[in-house]
C-alpha cells in the first residue's frame, strides 16, 4: 500500500527535481527563451541605444493615462510625462532645468515668474503649441481640481500670456522657491484645442484622441489592465526618440514582472526591483540593473502628542534604539542609504553632514532609566505611568519590507524594555489609523507605525515643514503630532525664505533641530534599482530621486538636458 | 407540459438577495477609507472641502438606507458604477475581464470532466483492483495540492526554467497576433492555468463518478441488463455510465462555482486578467463598487451553473421530471 | 444473501481503506509530533535572524535562510504548530456550527429544519472563494480571525451530510420507538441520534480539518493570514513577495512548505476516507 | 458431475429429466468475504421439463435466489465460487465464454426479479428497454422491435401499450413495472422463465394479477418456468413441481399436490403447519417450528435442519441426508427419516399454552378514534396549493379492553399512518383520539406510556449501539420507573418472558436474529406497562418459519396481560389468527368492520371480497375464490375518487350511484359496519346498537 502512495509522489518529487537539475544549465538561456518576447533591435554593439519596440513592465493599471484619470504617482505620472511636457525638467541630478520654457526668469522675491516658452513646438495632432497653451493649462488646472497639479499651482495668483512673444508670466501670492521644482517641473501643459471642450474633467469619457501631448510618445493603444502602445514622436523639439515603440504592459504583482523579465518577455520594469532581486538578475544573461539613489523614504511614526511618546527622552531613545544601519542590509540588502536624523537625504545639496544617525542602545536604556522608565517587576518590560511599555506596531500587510521593519524594529525596542507587538493590517486600515480621514485635524490612532514619504516630498526639501510644523495649515502633513515652538518658527520661516544663502543655512539648523527632537525614526531612503535588458536597450537616465522612468531615458544624449 | 429545473428557483432567489445585500454590507463594515481610492495617491494633497465635495460626489454621505436602495436599483438594472480606483465603468471592466475567467474555467472543466469521467469510470468499473487502488491514492493525493503552490511551481518549472510557455498574462501584450495566430497565443497563455485548475478539479469529478458508478453497478438494473443477455461493454456503456452521468453534471456545476471562485487565487498566482485578479484588487484596494460587482457576478455566474445543472439533470434523470 | 447477489458491484475491501487510513495516520502523527516538539526539532529559534538573508542550503542552515535570514528549516518545523491549529481549530468551529444546524435541521425537518438548510445552501452555493477573501480582508489579519472566517465558511457541507444522516435517523425506527414511549426530543437526539452521529461527524470533521490546512494556507498566500505567524502558508507568502520561486530558491523555500501543506492535508484526507469507507462502504 | 448418491428416478420422473430444459448437478456456491465464509448453496441437484412450472421454495438464506443466478450466471465471482454443472438444453452452462453466455441470457433464459422498483432502468423510456432485450439477439430494425415491444406491453396487460411504450420507468406503478419486467424476459420467447420472488414487493391483490399474468403466459408459450418463492400459497397456486430448500440443499421435491398433502419432510410439514391461512380450522395457537434459520459458514456435515427438527437422530448429524425417493411421481426427500414424518400433525402440535390467569376480553373501551383525518400536504413543486395525500381520512373505530383490532389493506390504505398517530408519532388533522376517555396529545411525556408500538423491521427498530438491557429498560428510564436495580430486574423478567434468556441482556442487538429481535422488541414495549401496542406489521419482515413463533406470543402477553393490540397487516392470514375484530381499510377510511369470524366467513363489502379472494391457500386442491381479480392499482391518494372511493376499481358498481354517492358506514348487521351501497340494498337494517361489542374467541 505504501508504494502504491509513494507512487504518485514520487513521480512529482522526480518532476520537480528534473526541473530543479534543468535549472542550472538553463538559466543562461532563459533570457532568450520564453515567449513571444523577441524584440527587435537595431544595432548588434555591447549595450543598446536604440530599439525599435522596447516592452516595459509596471505593476497596476493606470487607465488611460492623461492629467485627470492616471492612477499612482509613480509611475502613472511618469508614463504621463512620457506623452506631455512640462516647461521644466528634472536633470540626471534631480535639479529642474528650463524644458518648454526655453529660459526661466524671477523676480527678487520669486513672486513673478517669466517663461519664455520654446518656438515651433507642436502638438502630437500637428497644432502649434504656443503660450497661451501654457496659460490655458494653468488656468484648467486651477479651475478643475486634479489634487496634485492644483496643489503645485496653490500658490499662483495669476497667469498671463502674450503669444507673440511666446512668454508667460506667472504671479505668485507668496515667495514660493521651489516653485520650479514642485510646479513647473511637474505640471504637464494640455493642449487647449481638445481641454476648452472638456468642462467636467472628472466625468468625461477618455479615450486615446484625448491624449493629445507634445511629448516624446503618443499613447497609441490601449488596452485595460493589459499593455498601453506608445509610439515615438518623430517630431520632438528636442529630438526624436531613440525608441520607435514603448509597450507598457501592465502586471498585477512584482512576480509577474520579474517572471516576464528573465524571460525575456519584457525588456526594463518601470517598477522598482526589490533588494534581494538586485544580485539575482543582475547575474542573468543581458539583464543589467540601473541603481541609484532615491527620494523615497522609510520611517517610525509615533504619536507624540500622547505619552510616553510625547517625552523627548522616549522618542530619542527609540531613535537610539534602532539599527538603521542593520535594517539596511537586513530587509534591503545594502540597496539603500542609512536614514538621516534629520530627514533630508545625503545627496541633496542642502545636506547636513554633522547630523548623522546613532545607535546606542546602552544609551537609550541609560536615557530611559534616568526618565524614570523603570522595569519595576522585571519582566522585562518598562512601565509608564503605572503602565507597561507595550504597543503595537501597526503595519500595512502589502507591502512585505514594511512587515519585515516593523519585525526587525520590534526586535530592537525589545532591547530597551519595550514590548512591541506588530499588527500587520490592511493597507486602508493602515492609512486610517495613521492618518484618518487623510486629514491630520481628525487626530491619530496608533502608537507607533512603520511609514513612508514618497519621494516629491523629499524631493523639494523644504516640505519637511509639512511634516513637522505644528500649525495644520502648514504642518498638514504632520502625522506624528508632533510640535516643538523652535522646529515651528524656523520651518515656517524658510518657506519663504527667498534668500538662497540664508535659506541654506536655516536648512542646516532645522535638520539639526529635527534630530535632536525626534519627531519620527528616519531608517532609510531605499534605493532605486531598475532592471533592463541591456541587449535590447540600454541607454537609460537614472535621474536622481526619480529612476529611469522618464522621457529622458529615451531621447539621444543630445536631446538630454 | 414539462416545467423543469424550476424547483430551486426560490432558492436562487434567495442566495441572490443574500449576496447582494451581504455584498453590498460588507464592503462598508469594513474598516479603511475609500477617499483614498476615489482621488489617487494625492488624496493626502486635498482640502477637506475637495475631499467633502468627492465624498458626497459617488454618495458616501447618504444614509446607508437610500445607499441600499439606490445599490438595489442599480444592481437590478445592470448600471454597476465606476470604478473608485480607475474611474471605469464597472460593466465595461468585467465584460472585458470575465471572458478570460471563463475561458480558463470552462476549460479546465471541460477538460478534467473528460479525464475525470474515464479516469473515474474506469476505476470503479475496475473496483478493488490494483488500477482503481493506485488512482483513487492519486486522486486523494491531488486533492490536498495547494492551488497557489501547484501554479507557482509550474510558472517555476514551465515558465522560469524550461521556458515552454508564457508566465504571466493572457496575451502577448500588446502583439498584433490575427486570427489562429491569436488563438494560438491565447492558449499558450492559458494553457499552465488549466493546466493548474484542471489537476485540481480532476480529483472531485473523478471520485464523483466512481462513487456513482460503484452505486450503478451495484443497482437491480444492472443485473436486469445483464439477465437480458447484453455484453459488458454494453453494460458500461448503456447502462452504468448513461446512469452515472447525473450526479457528475451536478457536481461539475459545483465544482465550476469552484474554480470560478478558485480564480482569485489562481489569476492572482498567474497575473490572469480575469474576475479573480479584479476582485482580488478590489477588496485589497477597497474599490467598494468594483468588489460589489465582481462578487455579484461571481454570484450570479454559480447561480447560472447551477441552475444549468439543475436543467440538465431531468434531461439525464427522467425521474428528477416535473409534470 | 442479499449482500452479495444485489450488489454485484460491491466488493468488501475495507481493508485497503483501513491501511489509507493508517498511512494518513502516520502522517498526521508525524506532523503533530514535529509541531509539539518543535523546539527540541528546530536547530533555531524562527523569529531570531541567525544567518545572512537570502542563503542557500549551507550545513549550518539545511534549507537555507530567508529573507531576514531566519532559518527557513526552523521556520518550517515551527509552522507546523500555526499550520495545525488553524486546521484543527477552524474545524472544531465548523464542526460545532455544523453538527448543530444539521442535527436540529435533520431533527425537525419542517419549520425550523427549512430555514436552517435554507441559509445552509445560501452559503453553500455563495463564491465560496471570494466570499472567504472578503471576509478575511474584513477581518483583518490575525489567527483567531482566520480561523473563524474558515470554520464559518465550512460548516455548511458538512451541516447537510450530518443532516441527512439524522434525517434518516430520525426516521429508524428505534428513534420512533423512543418517541412513542413519550421521550422527550432531547432524549431521543442525546440517546440515540447524536451517538449514531458521532462517526459521521467526525469523519467530515477530519476532511474538514484536510480543508481547513487548505485553505489556511491560501489566505496566507494572498496575505489575508497573519504574515508574521510561522506557518507553511506565510511561508510561501515570503516566498512570492519576495520572488522566491522565480529564482533557485524554489527548490528549498517554496517546495518544502507546499508539499508540508500537502502531507498534512493529505494526512487527514486519507483518514477521513478511511472513516467515510467505514460508514458507507463503497471501494 | 459427482453426486452425492444417484437418486434414484421412478420412470416417469427419469423420463422428464431425459429432455429437461435445466439440469443442475451438485450444485455448490460460498462467497467468500474476509471475515468469513458462507456456504449460500450446498449441492443442489435439479431438473425442469420443458413447458413445466417449477417452483423452488425456501426461506431468505436457504440458497434458491443464489441458485438461479447461478444458472444466469450472475453471480459475481470471486467474491463467489460456483461448482458443480448446470446444463441447459444440453450446454454446460458453467464455464461457457461470457460471449456465449450473454448469447443465451434474454434470448433462451429471461429472469425477472423481485423488486419491480429498482430493476428497470430509470433513465430510459421502457419501450427502449424491451427493444434492447430484442434486437441484442435479434437483427430487426428498430421500428420492427418498437412494435414488437408495444405488442410485448400489451401482452403483459399494461392498457393503451402504445402510448405507455415511451413513458419511464418511474411513471408506472409497482405492478405495472413488474408487468415490464416479464415483458423484457418475455421479449425473445425463451423457453425457460426464471421469477425471482416476483411478487414479493407487492400488494396480495396485485401479486394476484402477476401470477394469473405468468400462468396465462406460460400456458400460451409453453415455456418453462421457474418460480422461486418463500411464499407456500403462491407455489401452490401455480406449480407443477415443488423443490423446497433449507441451508442451501432441497430438503423435498416432488408434485405440488405430493409436496403439499403428502410432505415427507419435517421442514416442509412444520412450515405447512405454522403458517397461517384462511382456509383452515382456527386454532388458539399456531404450531411453531423453534429456532431460527442460521447462515452456514462452514462446509455443512449434517441435516441442515437438524437443529429444529423434532425428529433429529443422532444420525442426522453424521452425514448430509441426500434426496431419496419417498413417493410416487418422483416425491423425493432428504430426511433420513422421512418415513416417520407422516402427515405433520404429531411433529408439529398445538402446543397448549397455561395462561395462569388470562384476562378475558372486556367492552371497556380503551381507545376511541373519533373522525380521525391525517393529511400529509405535498410540498412538490407544481402541486396544487393545499393539495395533501389524504392518508387517513375520517375514520371512527373503537379498541377494546384485552382484544386485538386487525387492521387491513393494501399498501397506501392510511393503515400505518392510523398506527402512528395512535402513538402520537403523527399529528391528527382533524378528529381526535380518546384514551380511557382522555383526548390523546402528541406532545413528549409520561401520558404517552399507554400506547405503545411494535414495529415492522425489527432491524432498525433497536439502536444498535446499546445492550439489549438498555433497550429494553429505555421505555422505563424514560418515565423514570424504579431504580437501575428495579429496572434491571424488570428487564430480566420481561426478557424471559418473551422467551429471550435473561443472561444475553448484556449483548448487542446485531448478534440476535431477526425473530429474537422481535421478541426483545415486545418486551420493550411491555418494559412502559401500556394498555395498548400497536403492532405495524410485526411479523412481515421474519422468516416463514418464525412468524407463527411471534404470532403466539403477542396472543400470550394479551392473555397474560389484559393488554389491548392494533395489529397492523396486509397479510390476512395473520391477522385472522390474532384478531377479535377486523378492519379493512381502502384509501384512508374504514370499508368493513367486523368480528373476525364474521369477516372472513362473509365477507360483504366487495373489497373485502376481492382482498380475501386474492389470498392464496397453500393448498393445490384448495377451492379457489370465484371472486374476480381486482383490477388496476390504488388511486391517488391526494385525489381520491367521487363517491364511492373504490368505485374506480369495484367489480360490481353501479354508474350514477357507486361514481356519485359518498356511501356512509352503517350498521348493517350485528356488530357489522359496511360502507357499500349495495350491501345496504341487500341486507336488512338493524337499528345501529349504541356499542359494536367485540367477539371474543
Amino acid at each position: 500500500m505504501k508504494k502504491r502512495i509513494a507512487i504518485p509522489i514520487l513521480l512529482l518529487c522526480l518532476a520537480l527535481v528534473a526541473a530543479a537539475c534543468s535549472s542550472d544549465t538553463d538559466d543562461a538561456t532563459t533570457t532568450t527563451g520564453g515567449d513571444g518576447g523577441s524584440s527587435d533591435t537595431t544595432t548588434t554593439t555591447e549595450g543598446m541605444t536604440e530599439a525599435s519596440v522596447l516592452r516595459a513592465a509596471i505593476t497596476g493599471d493606470e487607465d488611460t493615462i492623461n492629467p485627470y484619470t492616471y492612477i499612482s504617482g509613480f509611475p502613472g505620472w511618469n508614463l504621463l510625462m512620457m506623452q506631455y511636457d512640462s516647461l521644466m525638467q528634472l536633470d540626471a541630478n534631480g535639479e529642474p532645468q528650463p524644458w518648454l520654457a526655453e529660459t526661466v526668469t524671477t523676480n527678487e522675491d520669486l513672486t513673478v515668474w517669466t517663461l519664455k516658452i520654446v518656438d515651433g513646438v507642436t502638438w502630437h495632432d500637428g497644432e502649434p503649441l504656443t503660450a497661451e497653451d501654457v496659460e490655458f493649462s494653468l488656468e484648467y488646472f486651477m479651475e478643475k481640481a486634479t489634487g496634485r497639479f492644483s496643489r503645485d499651482l496653490s500658490s499662483v495668483e495669476d497667469v498671463t500670456s502674450d503669444d507673440t512673444t511666446n512668454e508667460v508670466v506667472i504671479t505668485l501670492g507668496a515667495t514660493n522657491p521651489s516653485f520650479d521644482l514642485v510646479a513647473l517641473a511637474d505640471v504637464p501643459i494640455i493642449p487647449e484645442q481638445v481641454w476648452a471642450e472638456i468642462d467636467t474633467p472628472g466625468e468625461a469619457t477618455y479615450d486615446i484622441s484625448t491624449n493629445v501631448g507634445s511629448g516624446p510618445y503618443m499613447l497609441v493603444e490601449y488596452e485595460a489592465e493589459q499593455f498601453y502602445r506608445f509610439e515615438a514622436n518623430p517630431d520632438y523639439f528636442r529630438g526624436a526618440p531613440q525608441v520607435d515603440e514603448l509597450v507598457v504592459v501592465v502586471f498585477a504583482d512584482d512576480s509577474g514582472a520579474l517572471a516576464a523579465i528573465r524571460s525575456g518577455e519584457v525588456d526594463v520594469n518601470f517598477e522598482r526591483v526589490s533588494p534581494e532581486q538586485i544580485d539575482l538578475l543582475a547575474g542573468q544573461g543581458g539583464l543589467e540593473i540601473a541603481q541609484g539613489p532615491e527620494f523615497t523614504t522609510q520611517m517610525i511614526n509615533f504619536d507624540a502628542s500622547k505619552a510616553p511618546f510625547d517625552d523627548l527622552a522616549v522618542r530619542k531613545a527609540m531613535s537610539l534604539a534602532i539599527d538603521a544601519q542593520d535594517i539596511v542590509d537586513t530587509v534591503f540588502l545594502g540597496a539603500a542609504t542609512v536614514g538621516s536624523p534629520g530627514w533630508v537625504h545625503p545627496d541633496k545639496a542642502v545636506y547636513n553632514p554633522a547630523v548623522q544617525p546613532e545607535f546606542d542602545p546602552a544609551a537609550a536604556n541609560a536615557m530611559l532609566d534616568d526618565a524614570g522608565y523603570a522595569d519595576s517587576d522585571g519582566d522585562g518590560v518598562r512601565e509608564y505611568d503605572g503602565e507597561p511599555m507595550a504597543f503595537e506596531l501597526i503595519t500595512n500587510s502589502s507591502d512585505s519590507l514594511r512587515l519585515r521593519i516593523a519585525e526587525l524594529t520590534a526586535e530592537m525596542l525589545a532591547e530597551i524594555g519595550m514590548d512591541i507587538t506588530v499588527a500587520s493590517v490592511e493597507t486602508a486600515t493602515w492609512e486610517e489609523a495613521v492618518w484618518p480621514g487623510f486629514d491630520i485635524n481628525n487626530g491619530r490612532n496608533y502608537d507607533i507605525a512603520t511609514w513612508g514619504w514618497s519621494a516629491p516630498i523629499q524631493a523639494n526639501t523644504i516640505r519637511v515643514a509639512e511634516l513637522v510644523n505644528s500649525d495644520p495649515s502648514i504642518g498638514f502633513l504632520n502625522l506624528t503630532g508632533f510640535s516643538n515652538p523652535d522646529v515651528d518658527t524656523l520651518s515656517a520661516a524658510l518657506l519663504t525664505e527667498a534668500d538662497e544663502a540664508a535659506f541654506e543655512t536655516g536648512i542646516m539648523e532645522l535638520q539639526q533641530l529635527i534630530a535632536d527632537n525626534v519627531p519620527f525614526v528616519m531608517l532609510a531612503y531605499p534605493d532605486g534599482a531598475y532592471v533592463y535588458n541591456a541587449d535590447v536597450y540600454s541607454d537609460y537616465e537614472f535621474i536622481a530621486g526619480q529612476g529611469i522612468v522618464s522621457k529622458l531615458s529615451f531621447l539621444p544624449d543630445s536631446a538630454r538636458p | 407540459m414539462r416545467r423543469i429545473g424550476l424547483k430551486n428557483l426560490d432558492r436562487y432567489l434567495l442566495v441572490f438577495v443574500v449576496a447582494v445585500s451581504l455584498n453590498f454590507l460588507l464592503p462598508r463594515l469594513m474598516p479603511g477609507n475609500p477617499l483614498a481610492l476615489i482621488a489617487g495617491v494625492d488624496v493626502g494633497l486635498m482640502t477637506p472641502d475637495e475631499r467633502a465635495e468627492i465624498i458626497t460626489a459617488v454618495g458616501l454621505d447618504e444614509p446607508l438606507l437610500t445607499q441600499f436602495i439606490d445599490y438595489w436599483k442599480a444592481v437590478l438594472t445592470f448600471d454597476l458604477g465606476f470604478s473608485y480606483k480607475s474611474g471605469r465603468p464597472i460593466v465595461e471592466m468585467i465584460t472585458e475581464r470575465l471572458p478570460w475567467t471563463l475561458l480558463i474555467t470552462v476549460g479546465s472543466l471541460m477538460v478534467s470532466a473528460v479525464i475525470g469521467i474515464v479516469l473515474g469510470g474506469w476505476s470503479a468499473w475496475r473496483r478493488g483492483k490494483k488500477t482503481d487502488l493506485s488512482m483513487l491514492t492519486g486522486m486523494i493525493s491531488l486533492q490536498s495540492l495547494p492551488s497557489f503552490w501547484l501554479g507557482m511551481l509550474l510558472i517555476s518549472v514551465f515558465a522560469v526554467q524550461l521556458g515552454w510557455f508564457p508566465s504571466f498574462g493572457a496575451e502577448t501584450p500588446a502583439s498584433s497576433y490575427e486570427g489562429m495566430a491569436r488563438v494560438g497565443d491565447i492558449l499558450e497563455h492559458a494553457i499552465l492555468p488549466i493546466v493548474t485548475l484542471t489537476v485540481l478539479s480532476i480529483p472531485g469529478v473523478y471520485m464523483t463518478m466512481r462513487y456513482s458508478m460503484l452505486e450503478v453497478l451495484g443497482s437491480d438494473f444492472i443485473r436486469t441488463a445483464r439477465a437480458k443477455g447484453a455484453s459488458e461493454r454494453r453494460v458500461l456503456f448503456g447502462h452504468v455510465a448513461r446512469n452515472a452521468i447525473a450526479p457528475v453534471v451536478t457536481f461539475l456545476a459545483i465544482r465550476f462555482a469552484f474554480a470560478f471562485g478558485g480564480s482569485v487565487i489562481i489569476e492572482t498566482v498567474f497575473s490572469y486578467p480575469g474576475l479573480g485578479r479584479l476582485i482580488f484588487e478590489a477588496v485589497s484596494g477597497r474599490d467598494y463598487p468594483v468588489m460589489q460587482a465582481a462578487f455579484l457576478v461571481f454570484t450570479v455566474a454559480v447561480i447560472v451553473a447551477n441552475l444549468v445543472a439543475d436543467l440538465l439533470y431531468p434531461v439525464l434523470d427522467p425521474r428528477m421530471r416535473v409534470e | 444473501m442479499k449482500l452479495f447477489t444485489r450488489r454485484p458491484g460491491r466488493r468488501p475491501t475495507p481493508k485497503v481503506a483501513k491501511r489509507l487510513g493508517i498511512v494518513g495516520g502516520v502522517m498526521i502523527s508525524a506532523l503533530v509530533l514535529m509541531a509539539v516538539f518543535a523546539p527540541l526539532l528546530a536547530p533555531y529559534d524562527p523569529t531570531e535572524r541567525v544567518g545572512a538573508p537570502f542563503q542557500p542550503p549551507s550545513a549550518e542552515h539545511w534549507l537555507g535562510t530567508n529573507d531576514v535570514g531566519q532559518d527557513l528549516l526552523s521556520e518550517l518545523i515551527y509552522g507546523a504548530r500555526v499550520s495545525l491549529t488553524v486546521g484543527i481549530v477552524a474545524a472544531i468551529v465548523a464542526l460545532i456550527l455544523g453538527t448543530t444546524v444539521g442535527v436540529l435541521a435533520g431533527y425537525y425537518p419542517k419549520r425550523l429544519g427549512k430555514v436552517l438548510m435554507q441559509s445552509v445552501d445560501v452559503i453553500l452555493i455563495l463564491p465560496f472563494l471570494p466570499l472567504l477573501i472578503v471576509l478575511a480582508a474584513y477581518l483583518g489579519r490575525s489567527l483567531l480571525n482566520t480561523i473563524v472566517v474558515i470554520g464559518v465558511l465550512i460548516w455548511a457541507g458538512p451541516s447537510r451530510v450530518i443532516r441527512s444522516q439524522v434525517l434518516s435517523l430520525r426516521s429508524r425506527e428505534y428513534v420512533l420507538a423512543s418517541r412513542t414511549m413519550g421521550a422527550p426530543d432531547r432524549w431521543a437526539i442525546v440517546r440515540h441520534v447524536l451517538p449514531r452521529t458521532a462517526l459521521l461527524a467526525t469523519g467530515t470533521f477530519v476532511r474538514a480539518v484536510s480543508t481547513a490546512i487548505l485553505l489556511e494556507a491560501a489566505l496566507s498566500f494572498l496575505g489575508l493570514g497573519d504574515p508574521l505567524q510561522k506557518s507553511w502558508g506565510s511561508i510561501l507568502f515570503w516566498a512570492q513577495s519576495r520572488g522566491a520561486f522565480l529564482t533557485p530558491a524554489w527548490k528549498w523555500w517554496v517546495l518544502p512548505p507546499g508539499l508540508m501543506i500537502m502531507i498534512a492535508s493529505l494526512g487527514f484526507a486519507l483518514v477521513a476516507f478511511a472513516m467515510e469507507e467505514r460508514i458507507n462502504p463503497r471501494l | 458431475m459427482t453426486s452425492h448418491g444417484s437418486p434414484a428416478f421412478d420412470p416417469a420422473a427419469t423420463s422428464a429429466a431425459h429432455d429437461a430444459a435445466l439440469e443442475i448437478r451438485d450444485l455448490r456456491v460460498r462467497f467468500t468475504t474476509p471475515t468469513r465464509t458462507i456456504h449460500a448453496v450446498n449441492g443442489v441437484d435439479l431438473d425442469v421439463a420443458p413447458g413445466e412450472v417449477f417452483a423452488l421454495v425456501g426461506e431468505s438464506g436457504s440458497g434458491k435466489s443464489v441458485s438461479m443466478l447461478s444458472v444466469m450466471g450472475l453471480v459475481e465471482s470471486p467474491p463467489a465460487e460456483v461448482t458443480g454443472s448446470i446444463t441447459f438444453g444440453g450446454r454446460q452452462l458453467l464455464g461457457l465464454p461470457r460471449r456465449e453466455m450473454n448469447a443465451i441470457r434474454g434470448r433462451d433464459i429471461g429472469m425477472v426479479f423481485q423488486d419491480p422498483m429498482s430493476s428497470l432502468n430509470p433513465v430510459h423510456r421502457v419501450g427502449r428497454q424491451i427493444m434492447e432485450a430484442i434486437r441484442l439477439h435479434e437483427a430487426v430494425s428498430k421500428d420492427e422491435a418498437r412494435k414488437r415491444a408495444i405488442d410485448l406491453l400489451d401482452r403483459v396487460g399494461i392498457p393503451s401499450a402504445s402510448r405507455r411504450v415511451d413513458d419511464y420507468p418511474h411513471e408506472f406503478s409497482g405492478g405495472m413495472r413488474q408487468r415490464v419486467m416479464i415483458a423484457i424476459a418475455l421479449a425473445c420467447n425463451p423457453s425457460l422463465l426464471i421469477a425471482d420472488e416476483p411478487t414479493t414487493a407487492l400488494d396480495v391483490t396485485i401479486q394476484r394479477q402477476i401470477v394469473t399474468l405468468v400462468k396465462d403466459l406460460q400456458r400460451d408459450l409453453g415455456m418453462s418456468v421457474i418460480w422461486i418463492t418463500h411464499d407456500l400459497g403462491v407455489v401452490a397456486e401455480i406449480a407443477d413441481r415443488v423443490a423446497v430448500m433449507y441451508g442451501g440443499r432441497i430438503m423435498e421435491r416432488g408434485t405440488a399436490r405430493a409436496v403439499y398433502e403428502d410432505a415427507t419432510h419435517p421442514y416442509t410439514t412444520g412450515l405447512l403447519h405454522s403458517i397461517p391461512r384462511t382456509d383452515n380450522a382456527l386454532t388458539e395457537w399456531l404450531p411453531e417450528i423453534p429456532g431460527t434459520p442460521d447462515q452456514i459458514t462452514e462446509e455443512p456435515t449434517a441435516c441442515p435442519f437438524h437443529a429444529r427438527c423434532p425428529l433429529t437422530e443422532h444420525d442426522c448429524t453424521s452425514g448430509v441426508p441426500v434426496l431419496e425417493v419417498a413417493g410416487p411421481d418422483g416425491h423425493e426427500s432428504a430426511c433420513l427419516h422421512h418415513t416417520s414424518v407422516g402427515d405433520g400433525d404429531m411433529l408439529w402440535p398445538i402446543q397448549d399454552r397455561e395462561i395462569p390467569d388470562p384476562v378475558l376480553p372486556s367492552d371497556d373501551p380503551v381507545i376511541e378514534i373519533e373522525g380521525l383525518k391525517v393529511h400529509f400536504p405535498i410540498h412538490r413543486h407544481g402541486a396544487k396549493r393545499g393539495a395533501a395525500v389524504r392518508a387517513v381520512d375520517g375514520i371512527d373505530l373503537t379498541i377494546r379492553d384485552a382484544t386485538t383490532l386487525g387492521v387491513v389493506g393494501e399498501s397506501g390504505c392510511g393503515k400505518s399512518t392510523l398506527g402512528r398517530t395512535l402513538v402520537g408519532l403523527v399529528e391528527p388533522t382533524e378528529g381526535r383520539v380518546l384514551v380511557h376517555g382522555e383526548p390523546l396529545d402528541s406532545s413528549s411525556g409520561p401520558h404517552r406510556r399507554v400506547v405503545q408500538m411494535i414495529f415492522q423491521d425489527p432491524f432498525s427498530s433497536m439502536n444498535p449501539g446499546m445492550r439489549v438491557a438498555d433497550i429494553v429498560a429505555e421505555p422505563m428510564r424514560i418515565h423514570g420507573i424504579g431504580t437501575p436495580e428495579d429496572r434491571l430486574s424488570r428487564v430480566r423478567d420481561l426478557l424471559a418472558s418473551v422467551g429471550i434468556s435473561p443472561d444475553v441482556a448484556e449483548r448487542y442487538p446485531h448478534e440476535f436474529s431477526g425473530g429474537q429481535r422481535q421478541r426483545i422488541a415486545i418486551a420493550r414495549a411491555l418494559a412502559a406497562d401500556p394498555d395498548v401496542i400497536v403492532c405495524d406489521e410485526p411479523v412481515s419482515a421474519l422468516d416463514v418459519s418464525v412468524q407463527a413463533q411471534i404470532v403466539n406470543l403477542l396472543r400470550e402477553t394479551q392473555m397474560a396481560t389484559g393488554i389491548s393490540l392494533i395489529f397492523i397487516a396486509h397479510d390476512l392470514a395473520v391477522v385472522r389468527h390474532i384478531s377479535h375484530e377486523i378492519a379493512v381499510m381502502y384509501l384512508g377510511q374504514v370499508v368493513e368492520r367486523a368480528p373476525r369470524d364474521a369477516i372472513y366467513d362473509e365477507p360483504l363489502h366487495p373489497y373485502t371480497k376481492a382482498l380475501l379472494a386474492a389470498v392464496p391457500a397453500p393448498s393445490p386442491t384448495a377451492e379457489r375464490s370465484t371472486a374476480p381479480t381486482l383490477e388496476g392499482d390504488l388511486p391517488d391518494p391526494s385525489d381520491p375518487p367521487s363517491g364511492c372511493r373504490f368505485h374506480t376499481r369495484c367489480p360490481v358498481a353501479v354508474e350514477g350511484l357507486c361514481d356519485t354517492d359518498v356511501p356512509e358506514l352503517r350498521i348493517v348487521d350485528d356488530l357489522r359496519w359496511v360502507s357499500c351501497h349495495l350491501v345496504e340494498s341487500t341486507i336488512e337494517i338493524t337499528p345501529p346498537s349504541p356499542e359494536p361489542v367485540g367477539s371474543g374467541t
